[in-house]
Order: C-alpha cells, then structure tokens, then sequence
C-alpha cells in the first residue's frame, strides 16, 4: 500500500479483454499491473500493456489460470499487494479469495465467506427468500433423489427448469416441460453439474419461456454504503449464453424497474457484500420478478453501466478493495442516455454457434463517436480453441434506444474481422438489431431460438 | 517488460529498431553452432520467427558439402514444470544435483523448484549428459524454462 | 428529401478524419454518402465508409477539395442533396455557400451572407461590438497604410497583434511587442495575408500575451433557437494552433464562464448564425473576456463538448441543414464530468515541429473505456505532406480533470504510430500533460513557447 | 465504393508500406546457412510470413522458360482532366473527334468534357495511333479515368 492507502502492485488473474481492461484501469490510477499468463498467450494484448509479466503454466486453464499456487508464487514474486481476479477462472472461487488472505494479498472482490454463500445457488436462495426478495417457485435445498425431484415438480408446475447448486452463468441447466421430461432432463442436469462443477447437486425452478433477463449493477464499500447503478437487460441470449446487453431496461414500467433495483441492494446488503456485484432477476410478462443468482465479480457486459453513469467499475472495485469508501451516494448517479453491448464471438452461427478460432488476418475494429470497443484482438493473434470465444465487445451510446440501434448497426458494419476458419457472430447480431420485436422492445429471452427456428423452418 | 520499453523504442527511428531486432536475430542465428529449428525474438511491438524444417540437413542446398556426421544433436532442454524458485541442490552448501558432463538417467531428479513453500523436485524425463546448466541457483524462474540442456543418450 | 424532410445523399467535400465522422454520421442517420477525394486520397477510410466515392482530382488541394466545379458536378452526379464542408478547405467560403444555393444543393452550415460577415474579422468585429460583446482594444476598420497602423498602434498601446481581415485558425498575425517592432510586423502580416488569402487587409489589436482561450460550441436552428452547449478552453497552443483542447475550462469563476457563453448565444443571435459554430474569446488573467472571431463551421475539437452533453454535433448540423428545430433547450443541456483532446501531428517537436509525414508502417490507436480516438489513419497509410498533419484526436472523458488527465497518458503511452521518417507530437503532448502550470490549471497561451524556450536554453 | 472495402485497403501499396519490413525478412533469409521452412516478422500491425514447402529442394524450377521478348509497349493513356461528362464527338450524331486507328497528333482535340455547364476540350498529350478508345460517349467520368490509349508515335 502506498501513503495515499492505494495498492502498490496489482496481478491480473485473467487473460483477454478483461485482463487488458484492468491493466489499463491500474496505470491509469497510477498502480503497477502484473500480468499471469499461459504459454499460448505470451504475446497477448495484457502481456504487452503489462509491467510485469510471469508465464505461468501451458495453454489449458486448469494448469495455468485455475492454478492457484502458480498465481500466488507469482503474486508473491513480483510483490503484489492485491490480485484482480476478472471475471470466470478463479473470480468466483471462495478459496482462491481464501488463500490470498491467508498470503496477505487483498482479492479484489468480495470476502470468501460471502462467495461461498453466493455461490452455492441453493443457499444464495434462501438467503434472498430470507431478505424478502421474491423468487421463482423451486425446491429450496438440493434435491436428494429422482423421487424428491418428481415430488417437488408435482407442487411447483411444469414447465421447469433443473439447475445445478454450484453452476451460474448459464450452465448446468436443463429445461423439463412437461413430467414425461423430467427424469431424463435431472440425471443430464446431474451429470452436466457434476462434470463441469465438480457438484452433481441441482435443484428445481419454475421455468418462464418468455420473460425479460434484468440484472443491476451495484457496489458495496467496506463501510455499509451500498448504491445501484442501474439495471441491464440481458435478455438476448442464446443458450442462457448472453449476445446483447443494454441499459436502460427499454419498455418496462419505471417503477417495476425502480423496485427491481432497490430489491438489489437489498439484497447485496442482506448478502454482506463488498465490492462489484450484478443481481440478476427474470421478469416475467405479468410484471412480476424473481430473484435468480447474484454474479459475484465484474462482469462482462460492465461497459453498459460505465457508459450510461461515467462510473469506471474496474476502478471502483480496486478502491473498496483498498478500503476506501464510496466517493458518490445513490443520489448521485445519474445514468444518461442509452447504451447498448454487442458481443462479437469467433463461433460459425451457420454452424450452430461452434467455436471457429484461427489466426486473424485481419482485425479492425470500429471507432468513433460514442462507439467504444473492448478488445484484446490484433491482427495475427491465433485464437486459441482453449479459452472462451470472445473477440471484443462493441458498445455504443446513444441519447435513445433508436438511436443506439442505429449507431450499433453502423458499428457493427464497420468490424472487419477475417481468417482461415475465423468466422464471427457479427452477421447474426446485425439480425437481432433489425427484429421487430427487439425494436419495439417486445422480445423475451426466446427471441434468439426464434430466429435460429425460423432458420431452420421452411 | 516494462512500460518504458516500448516508448522508448517507438520513440527512435523505427527503421533502426527493427533493423537492430533483426541483426540480433541474424547474430542469434549465425552463433548457433547446431542447426536451428526455431528461433523467435520479440522487442515491443516488433516479433520475429524463423523456424527451419525438421530434416534441416536433408535440404542442405545441392553441391554444398555432405552434413557432417559428427554434427551435435539439438540439445533437450529440461524445463520449469512451474513458476517457482530453482535450486541446484538440496539443501545450501550442499553439492548440487548435477554437474556439467554428467550422465542422468531417466527420473533422476537434477533441480528442485519452490512455489508457495512447496518443494517439487525437477527430474530427468530421459537419459543424457547434461551439456549446460541454464540457471544459476535460487533463480526464479517461470514455467516452462529452460533449466538444464541435455544431450540426450540416444544420440551419443 | 425523404418524406421525413431528411436529405437522402450528402456529399462530403473534405478528406481525413473529419470526412470519415461525417460520413459515419450520416450511415448512422440512414442517408448516403458520397466521399469525393484527391488521387492521392484514393484508399482513404473515408473513401472506403462512404456509400460512393468520386475522384475529383490531384493531390494539391486548389485543384481537388478546393474546386468547386469539380465538387458540384460530383453532386449533380450522385444526387446529393446536401453538401458538409468539413472545417478548413471550402468550409467558410462564402462563395461556395452561394454556388450551392444556386445548384439547388443545401450548404451544411451557415447562409452564405452570415460567412460573409464573419469571415471578414473587420465586420465581424464591428458586429459584435454594435452587438455589446466586448473587444479587445484595436483598430475597427483595416488599416489604409502604415501611417494609420501607427496611429492606431498609438491610441491602442503595446504588445498588439496584426491580424489579416480575411483570416482566422491562427494564420496571417504578426505580434509588435514594441513601436520599433510594428513596421515589420505590419509587412509581414500583410504579405503573409495576400499570399494565404488573396486579401492583404489588416487590422490591429492588442496582444495579450499571458491569457486563457475560451471558445463556446453553440447551436442555432432555422426557427430562432440557439443555445450554447458549453465551453472549451484550447489555451495550449503553438503558433496559435491548438495542441490540447477541453471542457469544462478548469480553474476559473463560473459567473465568468456564464457569462462568456451568455455573450457566445447573444452574438451568434446578432450575426443571424444558423448551424453549428464556435465563437472564441481570450479572458484575461484580470477576468476580462474579450471576443476573438466566429469560427463559422464544425471544429476539430468538436469531440470535446460532444463527450461532455452527449450531443452529436455533426449529426445536430445535418438535421439543422434540413429544416428541422432544435429538439433541446438549453436547460437540457448538462455537460458532464471533464473531457481532454490531444491532437498527434505528424510533425517532429525535435524539429521545430517540421510535418513528418510518410508511410505509417505500425499504427495501433489506443482505445478502452472512456476513450475515444478520431482518425482516418491505419497501418500502410501514405500521410501526404500536401494536406494536414493531423493524424489522430485522442479525446478521453473522466469525472474530474484529473482523472482526465491520467487517462489521458494512458491513452498516449499506448498510442504506436511509427514508419520511416513519421514523428509525432504524443511525446511532447506528455510533456504539457506533465507541466505543473497544466495540471493546476494556472498556465497560459504561453505554455508551449515556454516548454520549447526552456529546451533551447541551457 | 461500399462500406465493405475497407478489406482492400490494408493491402493498398504494400511494396512501399513493407518495405521496411521486406528488406530485414531477406536479410534474415540471406543469413540462414541451411534452407528454412518459416519465417514470419511481426511489426505493430503489419505481419509478414514466408513459408517453404517440406522439401523446398524439389519445387525449385527446372529450367523455366525465359520471360517472352516479345512483350507489347505499354500505351500511353489519355485521362479526364477533371470530373465530368465525356463525348467523344463535337456534338449529337456528329462524326467522332478520333477513331481506334486514327493517327493524332499532339494537342488535337479527341474528346470534349462537361462539367457544371461548362465544356473542356480533352487534347492528345502527344502524337500517336488511337489503340483503343475506352468510354462510350456521354459517360459520367471522374478525374483521371482513362479516355483514349494510345501507341505513342515514337514506339510504333
């Protein structure tokens, strides 16, 4: 810690467009940045921007960004007072957050007690239920056995969904729609958590075909002050896979989203939460939202709120990290205008979204007024099939939803990406910015199956 | 790397620059005493790689004199399975594991590598002499080092 | 016009940055675009963004981007119904203005007879001050002979300026800091003024040597609406050409800033301004402002206030052009957090700031959050000596100024620009980053001479 | 031109813009003692890569055939001085100014451009035989489109 009680050396635990996002965010409050990294990203855009850099393992994330003694002898090697773990890997993990305090290294999220609790949907649940927040119907504890599943799914409905204790983001979830579904969708359920997670426990939700994905942005100091920065609406997705995020939630009622946000903090105060965090909430088309999981990191769609508030996120995560209380009050956010994210991915949606990595002959992305892109990309870099597909993140801002749309549509024109076997998902965004039921804002999180259906149809 | 590398290369003649990189790769090149394989040297923004074929001398130009027989097998480089701190031996003052001419055997361990008070011994993954030793002792190094250049016993 | 009284083709009669903002504005509004271009701006991105591109000669820019038959046949040609000027080349041309009037062809910008008034900086003087905005003690009407400048110089007192009638953008002045200096000056400025403009008129004023350049971005509709969106201060200049540029204008009263924009709405109002445009002032150390000129057209630095209001300035020009009212009053107007502008020249501070231009070998822009970069630059680029050496705007946004400015050295510290025989000003920007006067805002138009006097002493 | 050229652009010029970057790639190939099976050099944005096949030795050509002799002068071709609407005859139905064939002399008339109103006449630059002409009357030309070829007199 400097006398000014801001860190002396951050060590980035993440590689991509993030790592870069956070290397920047440091020199620009003057913090020196180590960058960990596999062998397969020696030459990445975080290791160039870097201080510091210190290979830490091969290519596949278990032996290199999962491997916490590899981070920590880094850590301690180039004398880090505080690791930004980004988000996926180990941002999540409470015993990675473990571990650095047991090193004296501040992690910059929040304390492992509350990841752990967080984490485990199942707990973050009745912990919300507890604070008064409304959730889908489900069983509350992990369900014990087949038998126990069909018992609850005869008192909650059909249809449902069965999601894994220890899953998030979108995965470890199997939709039953009727009781003929059940038992094959819970042992899938079951092995899917079990491989990806480590955890085969799951348990059962209420599944909305067509609701609206709303999550708000909060932050929490170490010193009891809690702010929303407003929602986003997710509700593009494919797969549970996010493609388009933007703010404000456009064509809901102002005060539904009001309660939303303030059930938020509630919530993230409930929780003991400090530093950045995301509760995510289903709308359905009744109006009324349930609580689904609280993203416990930064997150990947952040730029939305940044542009919408002028709120740097990265930096105010590293300041309550570093103790310092909130500079701002709820009454002092003022989000303007209307931003939307678009996630550009090197997946073939001719190819039902598979992966298409490769080396990128060409990589130039847009530019200009209120467009603002994300990205570790160069031209030449090889995209790596071991790690997640995105390539940048385009988001724009505009003073309305129209506008936004129009401007996006220009930007998204502009990105020119190519290479052998490169193939991008820009075409397909371009598709949805042009839907009428996108337009109008009628859409539900259906909208992305729809349109692949329609594909598929005669 | 540090950040005052790049701008301060950048700031020069980029001509002189990358004409300085590319005479430090023909100098790397032209001191190696085996045939090569692979060479890659990056400065800032500037990254250059040469690789030859596998079978270097079976495409030795035609007319050129026979490779020699007597020509050194590339070397075999054990390296850092982690980022850690390497040392020689096993304990301070003692003798180290291996010295320069020795012969290892397959699993016998030549270094041992601390990473979080965690001590991880570095062995042979094959038979040798052991030609180089890359690291000086209590080096910290990172994964994939090269810690010790072997030559490997099938090649003797 | 379209239905909705939207032109449906603008021509862009310029090159470089500015062209690329105008014609992504326009593919953001839905209307076409033609690029018309020099041989030597062939590949340029504007060339390459815009709908369709016309050749319309050399290099030289009297025989290409200022032909004005060339450019009205590339209109009548392609359709266009409306024509931007970009800023330099035919943007304040009164003449043009008129040509496009007769063709039939709106002029984005001010009516001919307004540009006519204020180019001539005599009337536009006289104007302003029957319009009760202060001036700075000169010479209303041009100088007959020397004998009159020295009576003038006389009555008004030393240092002064001699200023050529028809100029503006910091070109055609001469500074006599004392009587014996003032024949010299006085043939220079005029030879300098009949060699640039073809109109050898001079005035005098007095020179101000230590004083801070405000200007105000204002906008007028066709229906008597005008605001201003706030102020920029561009006191960091050499030679009177602007290095740096931002807003709000730090480290000065608000009732003064008040009331230099109140004086900037006011006199756009007298001149019967229509469109976008800057009206600049020098404020004195004592809290004097004085009006300067009318800079009747978009300006380089345009970025700035768009940043801080949000307002897209070029597209707020095309929709002025055709027809329609303001959609904002000035208490809509909330400038937001501070805003920086760096211009990177190709020009070597080493040598006196000598244009550097050449083949850019690498060019890699920064970019991230709260970044913004205007070019029309890309790797291979040939920068020609015959036209601007402005290669990049870096404009960054922060909540205050100082974190403006260390975002700011970040976003230059990643800027690579390189080839052979390409320098430019990112190192020397850094510097007046760096200078104590800057950073407290204490510093003057004489900023730069003194860095560059202190580099030359010992 | 369509926004969806910008592709084009980074292979605009690429003699002058690798230059640079061409000569330390030949340099380092210059260097290599034994046939090389990849080189790539990476500067900024610009990334160059030569690659030679496994057995590089075999592709070499064998005795190719000399460059023909008998290649045709390059014509010398009269442009549009300014953008505008080209005729090639004085007026409708009126006989051509110059047909394919014809021989001009330096300074006649072969075309007449319009632009705003306002009729340029297009004269040969110099003498020669009109090899081809390559507009149809009344076409919309920019600045620098090529009008007329022709076999300059001093090559025929």
């Amino acid at each position: 810690m400097t006398a000014h009680g801001m860190f002396r050396t951050v060590l980035v635990a993440n590689r991509g467009e993030i790592a870069l996002r956070i290397v920047r965010a440091c020199r620009e409050m003057g913090i020196r940045s180590v960058a960990v990294h596999s062998t397969a990203d020696r030459d990445s855009s975080a290791v160039s921007a870097a201080d510091e850099a210190v290979c830490i393992g091969p290519e596949p994330a278990r032996d290199s960004y999962l491997n916490i003694p590899a981070i920590m002898e880094a850590a301690s090697r180039t004398g880090a007072d505080a690791i930004h773990p980004g988000y996926g890997f180990l941002s999540e993990d409470p015993d990675f957050a473990e571990v650095c305090d047991k090193e004296g290294v501040v992690f910059i999220g929040p304390p492992a007690s509350v990841l752990a609790r967080l984490g485990d949907k199942s707990s973050a649940r009745a912990l919300m239920a507890d604070a008064g927040l409304p959730l889908l119907p489900g069983s509350m504890a992990p369900l014990a056995s087949m038998e126990a599943a069909k018992r609850a799914a005869g008192r909650i409905g059909y249809p449902l969904m069965i999601k894994a204790v220890a899953g998030g983001g979108g995965r470890g979830m199997r939709i039953a729609r009727e009781p003929g579904e059940l038992a094959a969708a819970y042992t899938e359920a079951r092995g899917e958590a079990q491989a990806l997670f480590g955890d085969g426990r799951v348990y059962l939700e209420r599944f909305l075909p067509s609701a609206r994905h709303i999550e708000v942005q909060i932050l929490c100091d170490g010193h009891g002050n809690a702010v929303s920065l407003g929602e986003r609406d997710c509700t593009v997705q494919r797969r549970r896979q996010k493609l388009i995020e933007e703010g404000p939630a456009p064509g809901l009622p102002s005060e539904v989203l009001e309660e939303i946000r303030r059930a938020a903090v509630h919530g993230a105060r409930a929780a003991g939460y400090v530093g950045a965090g995301t509760v995510e909430f289903l709308l359905a088309p009744d109006g009324r939202f349930s609580f689904m999981e609280v993203n416990a990191r930064i997150q990947v769609e952040h730029p939305v709120t940044e542009m919408l508030t002028g709120v740097d996120l990265v930096q105010e995560q590293i300041r309550i990290a570093a103790g310092h209380p909130l500079e701002f009050g709820q009454d002092q956010v003022h989000p303007r205008g209307a931003v939307i994210e678009c996630r550009v991915n090197a997946e073939d949606p001719a190819r039902g979204f598979a992966p298409a990595p490769g080396v990128l002959a060409c990589f130039s992305p847009p530019a200009g007024p209120f467009v603002r892109v994300d990205t570790h990309a160069f031209p030449g870099l090889r995209v790596s099939p071991a790690y997640d597909p995105l390539l940048a993140k385009v988001i724009v801002w505009a003073p309305d939803r129209a506008r936004a749309i129009g401007r996006m549509r220009r930007a998204l024109a502009e990105f020119r990406v190519s290479g052998p076997g490169v193939a991008t998902t820009t075409g397909f965004l371009r598709r949805v910015l042009d839907d009428p039921s996108f337009r109008d804002a009628t859409h539900s999180t259906s909208l992305v199956d729809e349109l692949l259906k329609a594909d598929s149809g005669d | 790397m540090t950040a005052a590398d790049p701008d301060r290369l950048l700031a020069a003649d980029p001509d002189r620059v990358l004409a300085a990189v590319c005479r430090s790769m023909a100098d790397l090149v032209a001191v190696a005493r085996s045939p090569l394989r692979r060479v890659s040297l990056r400065v800032g923004d500037i990254a250059v790689e040469m690789e030859w074929p596998r079978e270097a001398g079976r495409a030795a130009p035609a007319g050129g004199e026979p490779p020699s027989a007597a020509q050194p097998e590339a070397y075999h480089h054990l390296c850092a399975p982690m980022v850690g701190t390497c040392y020689l031996a096993p304990e301070p003052g003692a003798k180290p594991f291996v010295g320069e001419g020795d012969l290892v055997e397959a699993g016998q361990q030549v270094a041992i590598l601390e990473a979080m008070k965690l001590m991880t011994p570095v062995e042979a993954d094959r038979a040798g002499r052991v030609a180089l030793i890359l690291v000086s002792d209590g080096t910290r190094v990172e994964y994939g080092t090269p810690l010790i250049a072997l030559i490997p016993a099938d090649a003797s």
